[in-house]
């Protein structure tokens, strides 16, 4: 397999505190990898340096041949990245459809003449937009939700119709932030299937935060664990479960762990 | 009851309130009715609340609102009357509070002013006050009654039959009554006529709204849609110069409306500065259509050869150099305040407003200065003034039609673009901007695209405003333009187009028609804005969208009709 | 990369344009006017008073801003109902006689006239928060926004329809009507107690923010005023008393300009107002000693700018907004840092 | 000492809680556990005030609590540790613990308890003039603590105290509950980490879509296998 994101040396620093400190990561094209490690550890900033949310002070970010550093993040989902955040962020005032328009913004070309003049090109496209956002949202399994105000989704809907906008813009590579965080035990299972499916039936790269080992163990290939901005480990999960300092670090000596998946609120400041 | 007591008291505050500002005066014997029932439905507005948490029976409402009504009488009859003994004395109060005179205290009482200034008002004049807003009170406690029971109740859910039909008709019946109005030898009303007229058209104009909203979606909106815009284009023929000089400044606040709509309303971006483009346009047709007036290009043209006594461009070749010039004026501005948040935007526009201000205030030369711009050109249809083909059509009415159809072309243009990505994106954008460009969105050329589009709008409306007042000066480009155009897209509900209409009606037009109290205009006004804010921040005819955001508690009601609403209108 | 780069690239060079072009013509005027030194002297005392009227402006936006986020649009109408009460605090003092007294009685006048002007600024600050800002807390930022534009309309042309159109002209009392005069230099009186009472009143209000209890509970209901409630904070109560506070400093300004400029009507709190926002987003709004330098630097601006520049003193307004364009454009968190920008993320 | 009846609370149209009901006794540690979106902290928050319920009513020692304003149910002393920590970034850790005790005026007992709570947390005591921002997540979960300690609470609210920390550093935290509920202090404990929070607690309650699933002692609940199974299962 070949590398289909790679980066180098990343460090994001804010005020004295180095958030993610010179860390090397590889992303195999079609496969499901994930990023572990005790909150404040730097994932997060680590998909901010990715989606162009933050710029790294050293390092550098190469996706299927392009460098990410520097580049504006409505230029980097235009390269094949999409993401979701961690605190689901949907427009709550648009309906579940057009949310799933909207990302597929970047996939659109008609200008604002061809709307002015409803051009045969604009309408064309719109027509496709809205089937593809149909189809979309029939894959994550909101097909009847495309009219419903986004916000009146309950939780766990949300969080599909957030991978569904983000499948919109047609990306290689989607990065998941705590896809799971929230769910019960059988929402947690049905997420497990979208990520396989996912990458199984439309191809797509997934790279993903998770706190529930339950996912990280079953779904993942690879695991890299980071701590204090360090990345400490990386590995197939049995590797990385074996490993001492993840253990020390992360996953603890078994009485105490967390096993519930997910925190409630997640606007963890650095 | 310590709580009414204070109700009471905030009533009083009010009402000393109007005193100050001299409203008895202007309203001489209408005063104590007027005061009445505004007092009656401040009860109404205050108890409505409480009686529907703690369902309040009769009697309590009756003695809450008898109690607000004697606490705001009894301290007001004091007031007045120590004012009345101080003018009978003859000490001068009008140094402090200017509006503080006999002529006022008197129409307070209802008495003449002769008697306060001779301090022989007699008792029972200040007890009719009292009892006047003693029972004021108790009405607004019946009106509360009255409004929570039965009838209110079926108003909002259940759909009395006719009613639509009554919504959809109403228009027409009022329009047929306008034109009626408008024939030879009729003198129905009198004097008022004319006033009365233009009212009438207002309130035509905005039930137009509310009937396209009562008519179903497809076929018969559009008939109805249809219908309402030649009802609406034959208005400029019978209205007189007076009627169609209000209605006319009506439409070309529509159209800026609809511009700005863009920005805030869509975009998110809150422009306080958006008089510089409606400036902007009026300039730049002035110095085409009058370039006698500057001084500058009068001398530039003349070193050229060429006279500056003559137009260089046409009303309708300019429209394009207007457009375009203010949509560059958009795009200038747009960069440098493009990295800015909300707040700052805000006032960095306004600044920009001002700053344009004074240059046209302070570029003697070319602005002539507060001399202003004179005898700018009229538009012509193929060459030929209107008036002088039609004697049904003066020259403000002309200018009527125009700002008609150039509302009906904004308004189509900002539909279409509503509906589009670029619409979306746009929402996207006000919603959360850091998703927004993470979705792929440009933020500097989407921020920047609703500046210009804006800002071209305004230009066209400025152009019309130019020819339609002859003469420019840079006070009539001052603040309160862009505050009266921000203030209609508010009132009217933000993002909605019909709002807009509906904002300018009420806020240029009602204006007009209450020309006796033109003073209180500006403190209404902002009363408005802040009770709207409070009570009802997402405006009177609010787009869907909207709505949904500012009040979440109203969601459950259906949410298409105003979709259908804003399709309709084109 | 290449493109931000070349945009942060393009923005410098903006600037370093912008800065050459301003030496340029300061340096070719300079020579051609010549102006004596005495004359920069003056216009630089001018300046500095006039700092320090903004900064106490300035001070009431940065602290309701710190705190609610949200721009008391109407804040410069609070300044100017403190002039118009404190004219007629001083036709009162002048009526009982007191601003012919002796100097101990003059002072107690003045400060009679100054605190009326901070009481009836306060009454409207606090009325303002009560009724027009506390029911939107917790709504979309423009609302509040909207609401306050609706109370500054409504506070001018109140005071305009009650108090009527003429300008109040307030007299000074031969104290402090004269000034000092060294060489050709003339400072005022009114110019040196400005000054001097803004700086006291502002540090004043510092020790307050920092020392006090209430201080560290206004501190704490900036930063998040649902835990500040949690430890017992009545979050109401400290939102009231950074208006009263505020409103305070306003009034103070009020009056105090009331006696620079010789008079107060209904719109003379609008562009100091606008001014002192300005002041108060250039030292980065919610930034207490950014404000207080905001003010000095923009009341610099404009009295040395025009002159600098070569152009009429009309322009002065434009130079103001022009500098706060520019400053937003290089730094769009003020010189000095917007202390709370880290909550808005 | 603490009892909630039927208690209903809204969040604008959604119904966060629907009928809670649940008694802490005095000297007690009872933990709420439950899954994201479950109610937890929404019980906290109406208990403390910063929520109001439509419905039911909440009793201190007998006493109404419900429709107080928080910070005149913290004079009460019911004081809450919210979630995430929400410690004061930019006052410093002795202005932080200075606010713990807003609505204190008694100078000696104050003292007295700044040191209790700086021996209990000695990490604390070398930070005290260092923004409280700049602290690590475990400092900064004990500054909440300790905070919070400062009212001298008779009840502890204490959400999510070990959210996020390091293994290592939850044990510690867990810890210093039992101790402060040792020298006195009642707790009710928010966890998601359902297992420590049982071991700690006396009883328990487990919570799912605003309202109350399960309740019993501690040790019970362990062992139950719907507990097991759907929060305490790896």
């Amino acid at each position: 397999m070949a590398a289909l994101l790679e980066a180098k040396g990343v460090t994001k620093v804010f005020g004295g505190l180095t958030a993610v400190d010179a860390v090397d990561l590889v992303i195999e094209r079609g496969s499901i990898a994930s990023l572990i490690g005790p909150n404040g550890a730097g994932k997060t900033t680590f998909f901010n340096c990715m989606t162009g949310l933050y710029r790294p002070e050293k390092g550098s970010i190469h996706f299927d041949g392009h460098s990410l550093v520097g580049q504006r993040s409505d230029q980097i989902i235009g390269l094949g990245i999409a993401r979701t955040y961690q605190n689901i962020r949907l427009f709550k005032g648009m309906t579940v459809l057009e949310n799933v328009l909207v990302g597929q913004h970047v996939r659109m070309k008609a200008s604002p003449l061809g709307a002015v003049f409803r051009s045969p090109f604009q309408q064309a496209e719109e027509r496709q937009a809205k089937e593809f956002a149909q189809e979309l949202l029939e894959f994550v399994g909101l097909g009847g939700e495309g009219e419903t105000l986004s916000t009146n989704l309950p939780y766990g809907d949300q969080r599909l119709l957030e991978i569904a906008r983000a499948i919109g813009s047609r990306p290689q590579l989607l990065l998941l932030d705590e896809p799971a965080a929230g769910m019960n035990p059988r929402e947690t299972e049905e997420m497990i299937d979208l990520v396989h499916r996912l990458r199984d039936v439309k191809g797509i790269t997934v790279f993903l935060i998770e706190h529930d080992m339950k996912v990280v163990m079953n779904i993942s290939e690879n695991i890299t664990v980071l701590d204090y901005g360090k990345k400490i480990a990386e590995g197939k999960p049995a590797e990385v479960r074996a490993n001492p300092r993840v253990v020390e670090a992360y996953l603890g000596p078994g009485v105490l762990v967390d096993t519930s998946g997910g925190l409630e609120k997640k606007g963890e400041k650095l | 009851m310590r709580k009414t007591f204070n109700i009471g008291l905030i009533a009083f505050a009010i009402l000393t309130y109007l005193t100050l500002i001299g409203l008895p005066t202007r309203l001489a014997g209408a005063t104590q009715p007027v005061l009445a029932v505004l007092l009656a439905l401040f009860v109404y507005a205050v108890l409505r609340g409480p009686a529907r948490e703690t369902g309040m029976g009769l009697g309590q409402l009756l003695q809450h609102g008898l109690l607000i009504g004697l606490v705001a009488g009894l301290l007001l009859v004091v007031e007045v009357g120590f004012f009345n003994s101080l003018l009978g004395d003859g000490v001068k109060i009008q140094p402090v509070f200017d509006q503080i005179v006999p002529l006022n205290m008197a129409a307070m009482l209802n008495v003449r002013a002769g008697t306060v200034l001779n301090g022989e008002v007699s008792p029972i004049a200040y007890a009719i006050l009292a009892l006047y807003l003693a029972l004021a009170g108790v009405a607004g406690g019946l009106l509360v009654h009255f409004t929570r029971s039965g009838a209110a109740g079926s108003m909002r859910g259940v759909h009395i039959p006719g009613t639509r039909w009554f919504t959809i008709l109403l228009p027409f019946a009022l329009f047929a009554f306008i034109y009626y109005l408008g024939l030879d030898g009729v003198t129905t009303f009198g004097n008022d006529k004319n006033i009365i007229r233009l009212l009438l058209v207002l309130m035509a104009t905005g039930s137009g709204l509310f009937a396209l909203r009562a008519a179903h979606a497809g076929l018969e909106q559009l008939i109805i849609g249809a219908l309402l815009a030649v009802v609406l284009l034959c208005l400029p023929f019978v209205l007189n110069q007076f009627q169609n000089s209000v209605m006319n400044i009506v439409f070309i606040f529509v159209m800026m409306g609809l511009g700005l709509n863009i920005v805030v309303g869509y975009a998110g971006l809150l422009d306080l500065g958006y008089v510089a483009f409606f400036a902007i346009g009026a300039y730049v047709y002035a110095f085409v259509s009058a370039p006698f007036s500057s001084p500058y290009i009068s001398a530039l043209l003349t070193g050229m050869g060429i006279s500056p006594q003559s137009p260089l461009l046409g009303y309708w070749s300019a429209i394009p150099l207007a457009m375009l010039t203010a949509a560059i004026g958009g795009v200038l501005l747009g960069i440098p305040v493009l990295r800015l948040r909300g707040d700052y935007l805000a006032i960095v526009t306004l600044g920009f407003g001002e700053i344009i201000r004074l240059f046209m205030l302070n570029l003697g030369d070319l602005t002539n200065g507060p001399r202003g711009l004179l005898q700018i050109a009229q538009p012509t249809l193929f060459g030929v003034a209107p008036a002088a083909l039609t004697t049904h059509l003066d020259a403000q009415g002309w200018i009527f039609l125009l700002a008609i159809l150039g509302s009906a072309v904004v308004a189509f243009v900002a539909i279409r673009l509503n509906d589009s990505r670029l619409g979306r994106a746009w929402v996207a954008m006000r919603e959360d901007e850091d998703v927004a460009q993470a979705t792929g969105i440009h933020l500097v050329q989407t921020k920047l695209l609703a500046f210009a589009i804006g800002a071209t709008f305004a230009g066209l409306a400025g152009q019309l405003y130019a020819a339609r007042q002859v003469n420019i000066f840079p006070e009539n480009f001052s603040l309160f333009v862009s505050i009266d155009a921000l203030a209609l897209i508010i009132v009217g509900g933000m993002g909605s187009i019909p709002g807009v209409v509906l904002g300018a009606l009420a806020l240029k037009g009602l204006p007009e028609v209450l020309r006796g109290v033109d003073e209180y205009r500006i403190v209404t006004f902002a009363v408005l804005l802040i009770v709207m804010m409070i009570v009802r921040p997402e405006g009177i005819l609010p787009s869907a969208r909207r709505r949904r955001e500012l009040h979440s508690e109203d969601a459950e009601l259906p949410v298409d009709e105003d979709e259908q609403l804003e399709g309709g209108h084109a | 990369m290449e493109k931000q780069a070349l945009s942060k690239l393009f923005i410098r060079l903006f600037g370093v344009v912008v800065i050459a072009l301003v030496v340029w013509r300061v340096v070719t005027v300079g020579i051609a006017e010549g102006y004596p030194t005495s004359f920069w002297i003056s216009q630089g005392i001018n300046g500095l008073v006039l700092g320090g009227v903004y900064a106490l402006v300035a001070l009431g936006y940065t602290l309701v801003y710190g705190i609610l986020f949200m721009i008391n649009f109407a804040h410069g109408e609070v300044m100017m109902i403190g002039g118009i009460t404190g004219f007629f605090a001083l036709q009162f003092a002048a009526a009982q006689g007191w601003m012919e007294g002796s100097t101990a009685v003059v002072v107690a006048a003045l400060l009679f006239i100054l605190i009326m002007g901070m009481l009836g600024s306060v009454v409207t600050g606090v009325t303002l928060e009560r009724l027009a800002y506390r029911p939107l807390r917790r709504a979309p930022r423009l609302v509040p926004l909207i609401s306050a534009i609706g109370a500054s309309l409504f506070l001018q042309y109140s005071v305009l329809l009650i108090f009527g159109v003429s300008p109040h002209s307030y007299r000074k009392p031969d104290l402090i009507s004269g000034g000092i005069r060294t060489g050709d230099v003339f400072i005022p009186y009114t110019g040196l107690i400005i000054f001097f009472a803004s700086v006291f009143l502002m540090l004043g209000l510092y020790l307050i923010i920092q020392r006090t209890k209430l201080g560290r509970a206004m501190r704490a209901v900036a930063e998040d005023k649902d835990t500040a409630a949690l430890m017992g904070v009545n979050v109401d109560a400290v939102i009231v008393a950074t208006f009263v506070l505020g409103s305070a400093l306003a009034g103070a300004a009020g009056v105090m300009l009331g006696f620079h400029n010789t008079v107060v009507k209904f719109n003379s709190g609008f562009i100091p107002g606008l001014k002192a926002f300005t002041a108060a987003v250039l030292g980065g709004i919610g930034n207490i000693p950014g404000a207080m330098f905001g003010s000095l630097i923009l009341g610099m601006i404009e009295a040395l700018g025009p002159s600098a520049l070569g152009i009429p003193t009309e322009y002065k307004d434009i130079i103001a907004f022009s500098v706060l364009v520019l400053i937003l454009i290089f730094r769009p968190s003020g010189i000095f840092g917007e202390i709370l920008s880290e909550k808005k993320a | 000492m603490l009892t909630l009846e039927n208690i209903h609370t809204y969040y604008d149209r959604i119904h966060a809680l629907k009928g809670i009901s649940l008694t802490v006794e005095q000297g007690e540690i009872v933990t709420l556990i439950g899954s994201n979106g479950a109610g937890k902290t929404t019980t906290l928050n109406t208990i403390s005030g910063i929520l109001t319920p439509k419905e039911g009513t909440v009793y201190l020692e007998g006493e109404r609590i419900d429709h107080l304003p928080a910070h005149t149910v913290t004079h009460r002393g019911v004081v809450q540790s919210p979630e995430g920590r929400k410690i004061f970034a930019r006052l410093t850790v002795q202005e932080n613990l200075e606010m713990g005790a807003f609505n204190r005026n008694d100078t000696d007992g104050i003292a007295s308890d700044y040191e209790r709570v700086l021996s209990l947390f000695p990490r604390l005591r070398e930070r005290l003039k260092q923004a409280g921002g700049t602290l690590s997540g475990g400092e900064q979960q004990m500054l909440a603590m300790g905070r919070a300690m400062m009212a001298r609470p008779r009840i502890l609210l204490l959400d999510e105290p070990s959210m996020g920390l390091a293994p290592i550093l939850v044990e510690q935290i867990f810890q210093i509950i039992l101790e402060i509920n040792s020298q006195g202090t009642t707790i009710l404990l928010v966890e998601q980490n359902a297992q420590a929070a049982l071991q700690v607690a006396h009883r328990g309650y487990v919570m799912e879509t605003g309202t109350i699933r399960l309740s019993g002692e501690a040790k019970t609940l362990l062992e139950d296998p719907q507990v097991v199974e759907a929060y305490l299962g790896f």
